[in-house]
């Protein structure tokens, strides 16, 4: 298991390659990896805020979860912070297991649960000026899956 | 006890984290005597609903005690990944 | 969207960040790598025989039924055929959109059919001799999920 | 018409396609008609509940019928992914 909060840029290709590597005899790697999109057009960048230790607690919680929950082999999270340019990587999540059913459902539970339970919180910057991002219904609702 | 913002949290307040001397028994008395503070405090706390709030990095709730907690962060929801 | 079959081995870091990189404009990118895994021990090296001409044709459909059915920015199937040794990967699926749940959706999708629709067949290589690889009951029953 | 074999059903028939001249109607009746041919055919659709057939290279049912079509394939369920 291997979590990381950072500020620096990721290659999702070398870390989806290292994280197959090292998850020994798993086989099926599923991976999500969140890109800043420009929605409304316009966007300067993101940036993203966060807040440090507690950060990394939420993170390692929500994927002790998922190792409960479901046989694998291995579980990544790579989260960055600071100023994002459009195109940029925000995220990634892996999950690696004998069954492909597992690696899916274990990387979609991660998934709900960063957007909703860890400490991060999304500003998008325009020529206009900044907005916080609202926290989407959606997005709580979705924790319910897994009740 | 520490007490710490996030988000609009802390730009509506001014301030990312402050040491705060307090006798509140719970989260919701240390908002209240926030509030009572100054209208910048009394802003963002207006709809506590729309915040959250975590107790030595943990989550935890409004009407929770505060006794030996060291760490208050009041936030928005989030919205990582 | 992007159909591959081939004998040549394939980096799956690289495809994700080439499929990311075209996708241009999508949030959300989800990845699954399938890779020869040595599950009763022994195992020389994986034969998987398929239907040329057909499985193209199978491939692609099963793709537009996936766009069909969510808002995909692009879809990605590789599939390679011929020996393979432990550790190597065999096949790789990748769905991007501007939302999460479709992205998991899609490449779930994509990933049943794939395994019980595509003329593809496993033959597992030990030292004792070799053996095809049975279809599971579950991999049929998967595909009611999406019914 | 083309008739090809696949995985353990090229095995078992030893080879891989051949070329059949048949009257039959439906793919049920073109299977009757190997198996009455030898040993090796008879083994391979003994059960055909175990067998998968596409017609043209699309999946098809075994009551199918056989008008128009040029290539017949035969195999067990797949298993790629």
């Amino acid at each position: 298991m291997q979590v990381r909060v950072q500020e620096g840029v990721f290659d999702a290709g070398v870390e989806l390659n290292a994280f197959s590597a090292r998850a020994e005899g798993a086989g099926a790697v599923v991976s999500f990896t969140g890109i800043v999109r420009d929605v409304a057009g316009g966007l300067q960048h993101m940036m993203i805020e966060h807040y440090p230790g507690m950060t990394e607690k939420a993170i390692s919680a929500i994927v002790a979860e998922a190792r409960e929950r479901w046989s694998l082999a291995d579980a990544l999270v790579i989260h960055r912070f600071g100023q994002l340019a459009p195109g940029a990587p925000i995220m990634m999540v892996a999950a690696a297991s004998a069954h492909r059913a597992d690696a899916f459902a274990a990387a979609d539970f991660l998934m709900d649960y960063l957007k909703s339970r860890a400490p991060f919180w999304k500003k998008e910057v325009t020529a206009e000026g900044a907005d916080w991002v609202a926290a989407k219904d959606d997005d709580e609702a979705a924790l319910t899956r897994w009740d | 006890m520490d007490v710490m913002y996030f988000a609009w949290v802390r730009e509506r307040i001014g301030l990312p984290r402050e040491r705060v001397e307090t006798q509140a028994a719970t989260v919701n008395e240390l908002v209240a005597e926030l509030m009572a503070r100054e209208e910048r405090y009394a802003a963002a706390f207006a709809d506590t609903s729309a915040l959250r709030v975590a107790l030595d990095q943990v989550l935890s709730d409004f009407d929770a005690p505060l006794a030996g907690v060291r760490e208050v962060a009041f936030f928005p929801p989030m919205t990582g990944g």
